[in-house]
């Protein structure tokens, strides 16, 4: 049964990625494009993030620190360099590799901290790096940060669009993978009891070490991606805002369920628009924000596993209620 | 014939509290032994040294001939030494087959296989279910861990232990809060094991029948030092374990075996 | 000479008003492991309101009381309708919380403007005394008056009351906490305002250390708070004490020997102390 | 002899799963009521009822003929119910003193009276006063989770397999202070140790897959082998 | 008067290219509406209104052309700042853009202007680099740059002799004030003999003060923005008791109300509503006080004023024809009026050179903050910015 219901979940995720590929071509609103583009490239941030958070159990305050250096790295290898295709593959490989070593020692610190421990340290390393883009003046411009060209393959926003739906699809199915393989599956265990899993034989550090290099590097290029589309980097990048949005997005679409980032990503991004757009209708809406938290606020309350969490759920219910009244009935007959 | 397990002058201080005193043990291979002993005895502190979810404060553990002192649980474990836990331990959200399978996954040395889909291994989830089968919980497989009733939970954990399939069992009080007419069941299951005559099982339990039963030998600690250590009979008629583990009620037992 | 007492007794006194600050975050997030980012809500709207009271009614201790009462009131509307659901859950508690301080500072902007408002110290608190080339700045001091006194309020509730211990079981097992009759719903409550009054009276005590407050100063100085939390040991009030002291000292010392660390000394410090301390400076070992 | 608490035709839920389908019973003042069945078959989820942790849909819980069905769980413990839960409820990072200093009601002379008679009872308590909960061997744990429900002058006590885990000898000395305790109080007692159970109780009740089957006295149980095949598998 | 002659010139064009040329000039203006600078923002889009008002005249037409304009909101986010300027482009395809109030969202911006080859005003955001090293040569910007305000700043109190420590936020807008500060000071003579960096979200800054009392300078320069500020602290610490003279540039009025303990101070300010006489300012604050029930004009209100009168300037001479390069053509060295008197775009880098004033932080009765007062007005010659680009 659970064949039959992926199966179907399939179908629909193809028909949505097949529906997306379309859209710049039927409905032509390049601001839409951007918007799109945007929650593609968020969503990829999320989902890098629910490997650590929904998948493992990790809460990191810092992940802006991986999607920084990508972001960077692009920017700088694009301004320093020439901005052509193969400087720009070359920052794409310096950018997996700066992320994976970093994310390699900030996952060997799992072992030593606990929860929030671990979420404020990485917090405090993100702030380092913060310091860092700040400080190296020469390089980064400073917190006003500088723009870039970037090679003609990314000019084109259509192109721009389709590349960064592509990376959401091929990020999904790879973390899609990831998380059902007899890996994936450990991750949730130690997510669940670390100490457990431990005596079950498998090595907890090493598991959380992958986890956080997955996560840090796909974190990374969602960070590329992100430069690439402002063709400006500046110091926001390594904000503890990243690092929320990436969160809210994880938490609002549903923790542990990939689909759920990429919901929330589209979420948030689209009230976001659409708040904005009312603040010029109604006066009431000036003040769009207090909505947007209002929005939170009500997610919780209605959707309390998140979206796809809570439609999970409530889908699972449904069906595993049908037997249950089935069962006592016959228990009263034999009674009666 | 050489010692599967064995400690010499096994040690633990928990802050001037020693739990754990220059104990020195040998257990032959596919032997059957318990330990009793007082509540707080540091019976679960030495399981603990065994499986290495603690490290000594002195002396040495070896498995088949070598030092495991400063292993980690896990290469323990997959060196095969296997645990099941007196606090019920197990994944509270995942389901109890999931629970189970991922001993089984553990047991056959996938551990680092991130791209091929977990369901195309379908071998873990026939043998996870023949082992619940075992420990009767199959009817079960698809609840919540967390949702379990305690005797529940318990089984669980036994059928994890015997997924882990490893050479040596370490079984803390198995059937603590398990129900009387399913006590027998798994007395059954491991009384299997043990006729199979392949597994050395270290038992910790209260149940003296249960322990007289299926004994080879039975240690006694005290306050953390062994007292004695010797067959099922020999530590009956020790004066000590009569008095201060035992009780009145266990005297007349014993009297009877 | 000279130069060693000043940064002290100004770190110290940076330190006592970080501390105030930070000391309804340790009941908050240390003791009832609420991950809480609308506690920068809470001392704004404490600020904002003390300093309007204060300003309208030219009375500096009544601006005290009112910054209290609004965080007091703000606490308990916040813990009923907003924490309440999601305790135990912090994930949730997450997203909630941080809907709430959107909220938050944005009504600050609709009931009081977008521009920064000044707050002044009154007249005699202002100023300062020098001796010799030691200077001591009058509201310092009153700073690090009030911080102690708020410490020993806190202690005492903590030690003398079952309060303290009440809360820490709560967290850990609400239901066991129950079945000894406790109404732990209602000692949370009274925790949780006790903790927005103390987040209320910080901020509005900022308000004239630095001369002036503003929407933003919420989330600023939050991040600030859970740094002392953590670093002093979740739960630990002593320890919020002196990490929130350290983190004053520091700033103080980094900004004038080593300037040039003087932007990420907060988060130096932090790391460095988690690193060797992972549980923080008087954290428990669990 | 009067009736303390009587359950009726108790329905509880536990989210959309129907657990107790009807569980009714008895507790006479000064008795110690057993409940007896297999695993999982509701004797938990009864006392979390009585208790008010998993409140009943249906039915009627009364204490003293007062409905304490739809009250919170602290009214209900207010009204003099002690539980010591299965799993203990043991806050692991408070000490054993601070453990049972959460639980006291009333600090009086009785009570210290009475945690001195407990402290008699379970030495190991005194000797690891100052130490965190969590760190406590399980029978450790049993005894503080017993202590902690002791120490209050209760009228009734819930208690959830407190044998687990225990040596025999403490086995015996649980069951003496439940004895000692008779008088006072009067206890519900969910236990699969049989031995200890057929000593102390005075009546049982069987639940099976959530409603009361059978009951009567213990002298039946003791006595009748056919019963007690039936009903629980042994002999 | 110029009222009129203004009025009679449109009318003017109006009749030449009636047929020709009806659909309307779309201006974009971005600026942070919510947000840390929402302040500004709001400073930025009242002038501009009135701007508009002003420069047609209450007709909204240049050249026969309607001229309207979108407002979106940046949220000070570098983000949002380029899908609104891509949305003004693309959907609304507006002829210019305009803003914004943090350097970060218009940095981003500027390679937009360049794809879609449209003219952008940038007001108010400071960053040298904008009309620097990140310029293209669609980028005009009315507002004063950091180097600007440091030159002023330097005018107001830099001379042979004069040993001056600077205090900044350590960021890009302190770090570039100050090395501008320090070529400009040096140039007149004087010497910083220390420069210090404080962490703009520090709660106490006396560590840095205590430094540069330390010193000895006999000025100290601080070049500050943001709301976390160390006046107060300045006042403590008795800086000016000690000898060392403040100076710094006069903020907003909610800014200035913080400041308190530095009067008596010489400074230099971007602009102060009774400070510039001429009738365009005083136009500026009657209708604004009319406007906006009794309030005046703050420090960034005549810049969004100026940016429409730039644009209208430039649309009037290129007779309603918005052609980027055209419109380039003929705003590089236009001089065109401002409520701050005459502005140029110089040629090199499209920085308007303005006027700007040195000041003393007064106390005036009736008046809540401290007012700044005029010393001597800094001619846009003498306060000209290095060219950079
Ligand atoms: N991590 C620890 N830190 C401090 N003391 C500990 C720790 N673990 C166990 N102890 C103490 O060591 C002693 C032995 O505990 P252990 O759990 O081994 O007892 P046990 O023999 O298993 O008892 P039981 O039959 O009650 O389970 C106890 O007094 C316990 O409090
Ligand atoms: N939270 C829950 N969600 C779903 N089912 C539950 C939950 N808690 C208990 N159950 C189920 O309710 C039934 C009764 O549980 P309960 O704990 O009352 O059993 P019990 O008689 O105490 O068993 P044991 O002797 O094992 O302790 C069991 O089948 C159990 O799986
Ligand atoms: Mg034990
Ligand atoms: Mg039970």
């Amino acid at each position: 049964m659970t064949r039959i219901f992926t199966d179907r979940m399939n179908i629909i995720y193809l028909l949505v990625a097949a529906f997306l590929a379309v859209f710049p071509f039927i409905y032509d609103s390049r601001s839409m494009l951007i918007l799109f583009s945007q929650v593609f490239i968020f969503a990829v941030l999320a989902m890098s993030y629910d490997i650590l958070l929904g998948y493992t159990g990790i809460v990191s305050f810092g992940h802006a620190m991986f999607f920084g250096i990508g972001a960077y790295t692009v920017g700088i290898f694009m301004k320093r360099f020439e901005p052509e295709t193969s400087y720009f593959l070359l920052a794409v490989l310096v950018t997996i590799f700066l992320t994976a070593v970093v994310s390699y020692f900030v996952g060997l610190l799992t072992l030593r901290l606990k929860s929030h421990y671990y979420a404020m340290l990485t917090m405090a390393f993100a702030g380092l790096f913060l310091v860092l883009a700040e400080k190296w003046r020469t390089v980064t411009y400073g917190n006003d940060g500088f723009t870039f060209r970037v090679p003609d393959f990314l000019k084109d926003r259509t192109d721009f669009y389709l590349l960064c739906l592509g990376s959401m699809v091929i990020v999904f199915m790879l973390l899609k993978r990831f998380t059902n393989s007899p890996l994936g599956k450990v991750l949730q265990a130690i997510r669940e009891n670390e100490q457990r899993t431990e005596s079950l034989g498998y090595s907890v550090l090493q598991y959380k070490v992958i986890a956080s290099i997955v996560s840090g590097v796909i974190a990374g290029i969602a960070g590329i991606l992100y430069a690439v589309s402002l063709r400006f980097v500046n110091t926001s990048v390594f904000t503890m805002d990243i690092t929320l949005d990436a969160l809210l997005m994880t938490i609002i679409g549903g923790v542990g369920t990939l689909v759920g980032a990429i919901i929330g990503a589209g979420i948030i991004e689209f009230s976001h628009h659409w708040l904005t757009e009312l603040a010029k209708v109604h006066w009431i809406f000036e003040r769009w924000i207090i909505f947007f938290g209002i929005i939170y606020i009500l997610a919780v309350m209605f959707f309390p596993m998140g979206i796809v969490g809570s439609i999970k759920k409530w889908k699972f219910s449904r069906k595993k209620k049908v037997p249950a009244p089935v069962h006592s009935d016959t228990i009263n007959q034999g009674k009666s | 014939m050489t010692a599967i397990l064995e400690t010499k002058n096994l040690s633990i201080i928990f802050g001037g509290h020693t739990a754990v005193d220059a104990v020195s043990i040998s257990v032959p291979p596919n032997h059957f032994k318990s330990i009793i002993g007082p509540n707080g005895a540091g019976k679960t502190t030495f399981f603990n040294l065994l499986s290495g979810q603690l490290t000594p404060t002195e002396g040495q553990v070896f498995f088949k001939g070598k030092e495991i002192t400063k292993l980690s649980p896990t290469k323990r474990t997959r060196a095969g030494i296997g645990r099941s836990f007196q606090i019920t331990n197990v994944f509270p959200n995942l389901t109890v087959i999931e629970n189970v399978r991922l001993a089984v996954q553990s047991h056959a040395g996938i551990r680092y296989q991130m791209f091929k889909h977990f369901r195309s291994y379908k071998k873990f989830e026939e043998q996870a279910e023949e082992w619940l089968k075992l420990v009767l919980l199959d009817d079960r497989k698809d609840a919540l861990a967390m949702n379990l009733a305690h005797g529940e939970k318990r089984k669980l954990e036994i059928a994890m232990l015997l997924a882990l399939n490893t050479e040596v069992l370490l079984l803390d009080e198995p059937t603590a809060g398990m129900s009387l007419e399913e006590v027998p069941a798994i007395l059954d299951v491991i009384r299997k094991i043990k006729q199979r005559g392949d597994r050395t099982i270290v038992l910790i339990e209260h149940k003296m029948d249960m322990i007289m039963d299926l004994s080879d030998t039975i240690m006694v600690l005290f306050n953390g030092a062994l007292l004695a250590d010797g067959t099922p009979e020999e530590i009956m008629k020790n004066e000590t374990v009569q008095s201060a583990y035992l009780g009145g009620l266990h005297r007349e037992h014993a009297a009877k075996a | 000479m000279d130069v060693l007492i000043n940064l002290s007794l100004n770190g110290l006194a940076t330190g006592m008003l970080i501390f105030l600050l930070a000391a309804g975050l340790t009941l908050i997030f240390g003791l009832m492991d609420v991950l809480n980012f609308a506690h920068g809500g809470l001392f704004a709207w404490g600020a904002y309101s003390g300093i309007w009271v204060y300003t309208s009614t030219g009375s500096f201790f009544a601006g005290i009381i009112g910054a209290i009462l609004t965080g007091m009131i703000l606490g308990i509307v916040t813990e009923r309708w907003i924490i309440k659901p999601v305790y135990g859950n912090h994930v949730q508690q997450i997203l909630i919380t941080l809907g709430l301080m959107l909220v938050l500072s944005e009504m600050l902007k609709v009931v009081w403007g977008p521009n920064q408002i000044s707050a002044k110290t009154p007249d005699y608190l202002s100023g300062s005394w020098e001796f010799g080339g030691i200077i001591i700045i009058k509201y310092r001091v009153f700073i690090i008056a009030v911080g102690f006194a708020v410490f020993l309020a806190v202690q005492y509730l903590l030690k003398k009351t079952k309060i303290g211990l009440v809360v820490r079981a709560g967290v850990m097992n609400k239901e066991m906490v129950q079945s000894l009759g406790i109404n732990i719903q209602k000692v949370f409550m009274f925790v949780f305002m006790v903790g927005a009054g103390m987040a209320s009276l910080g901020g509005m005590l900022l308000g004239p250390y630095s001369g002036v407050i503003y929407a933003d100063m919420g989330m600023e100085f939050a991040i600030l708070a859970f740094i002392v939390v953590v670093i002093g040991g979740m739960g630990s009030f002593t320890g919020s004490v002196m990490a929130a002291v350290l983190v004053g000292l520091s700033g103080s010392f980094m900004a004038y020997y080593v300037p040039d660390l003087a932007l990420a000394a907060n988060m130096l410090l932090m790391a460095v102390v988690l690193i060797f301390r992972p549980h923080g400076l008087f954290g428990a070992k669990g | 002899m009067s009736t303390l608490l009587k359950l009726d035709q108790i329905q509880t839920f536990i989210g959309q799963y129907h657990i107790l389908q009807g569980v009714s019973f008895e507790v006479p003042k000064g008795e110690v009521t057993v409940l007896l069945g297999r695993n999982g078959a509701g004797k938990t989820t009864t006392l979390r009822t009585i208790m008010g942790l998993n409140p009943a849909a249906k039915g009627s819980v009364l204490l003293k003929g007062e409905e304490i069905k739809s009250l919170p769980t602290y009214t209900i413990a207010n009204k003099g119910i002690g539980y010591v839960p299965e799993d203990q409820g043991i806050f692991a990072d408070l000490t054993v003193e601070e453990n049972i200093k959460v639980a006291v009601k009333k600090e009086n002379d009785e009570t210290r009276q009475r945690l001195d008679w407990i402290l008699n009872l379970f030495p190991d308590l005194k000797k690891f006063w100052n130490k965190p909960g969590g760190l406590l061997s399980g029978g450790q744990k049993q005894m503080l989770s017993i202590a902690r429900a002791y120490v209050n002058d209760n009228e009734l006590l819930l208690i959830d397999e407190p044998s687990k885990g225990l040596a025999p000898i403490v086995v015996e000395k649980v069951m003496e202070s439940i004895l000692q305790m008779k008088e006072k109080t009067t206890i519900i007692l969910v236990e699969q140790n049989f031995m200890m159970a057929s000593t102390i109780g005075d009546s049982f009740y069987i639940i099976d897959d959530g409603r009361t089957v059978s009951n009567g006295s213990m002298n039946i149980l003791r006595e009748d082998e056919e019963m007690r095949r039936k009903y629980l598998g042994i002999a | 008067g110029s009222g009129t002659e203004k009025s009679g010139g449109t009318e003017g064009k109006v009749g030449k290219e009636e047929q020709t040329n009806t659909i309307p000039i779309k201006i974009g203006v971005l600026a942070s509406q919510t947000g840390g600078l929402e302040a500004y923002g709001k400073q930025t889009l009242r002038g501009f209104e009135l701007g508009l008002e002003y420069a047609t005249d209450g007709t909204s037409e240049v050249a026969g052309r309607k001229i309207e304009f979108i407002v979106e909101d940046t949220e000070t986010k570098p983000e949002v700042a380029v899908q609104k300027a891509t949305k003004l482009l693309e959907e609304d395809e507006v002829d210019f853009l305009v803003g914004s109030s943090s350097s970060g969202d218009t940095l981003a911006v500027l390679p937009l202007a360049e794809e879609y080859e449209k003219i952008m005003i940038v007001e108010p955001a400071v960053a040298d680099s904008i009309t620097g090293s990140e310029f293209n040569e669609y980028i005009f910007r009315t507002a004063r740059n950091s180097s600007q305000d440091a030159v002023a700043g330097a005018a107001a109190i830099a001379k042979k002799g004069v040993k001056i420590a600077t205090l900044a936020p350590d960021y890009s807008f302190g770090r570039d004030g100050v090395s501008a500060f320090k070529e400009a000071a040096e140039k007149l003579g004087a010497e910083i003999i220390h420069e210090e960096y404080a962490d703009p979200a520090a709660t106490d800054f006396t560590s840095n003060i205590q430094k540069i009392i330390d010193q000895k300078p006999d000025y100290l320069f601080v070049v500050w923005a943001g709301a976390n500020s160390p006046w107060n602290q300045i006042a403590d610490m008795k800086v000016q008791e000690k000898g060392i003279k403040i100076s710094t540039g006069a903020p907003d009025i909610a800014a200035l109300a913080t400041m308190e303990p530095l009067i008596g101070m010489e400074g230099f300010t971007v602009y102060y509503h009774d400070l510039p006489q001429n009738d365009i300012n005083k136009w500026l604050v009657d209708e604004h006080k009319k406007a906006f029930n009794g309030e005046l004009p703050d420090l960034f209100t005549p810049g969004g004023m100026t940016a429409a009168m730039a644009i209208v300037e430039a649309l009037k001479k290129t007779e309603g024809d918005a052609d980027a390069k055209k419109l380039i053509k003929t705003m590089e060295g236009m001089s065109f009026e401002t409520p701050k008197g005459k502005m140029i775009f110089r040629e090199e880098d499209h920085q308007a050179l303005q006027a700007l004033y040195a000041i003393k932080l007064e106390k005036k009765a009736g008046v809540n903050y401290p007012v700044p007062v005029l010393i001597r007005e800094l001619s846009p010659e003498e306060t000209a910015p290095p060219v950079r680009n």
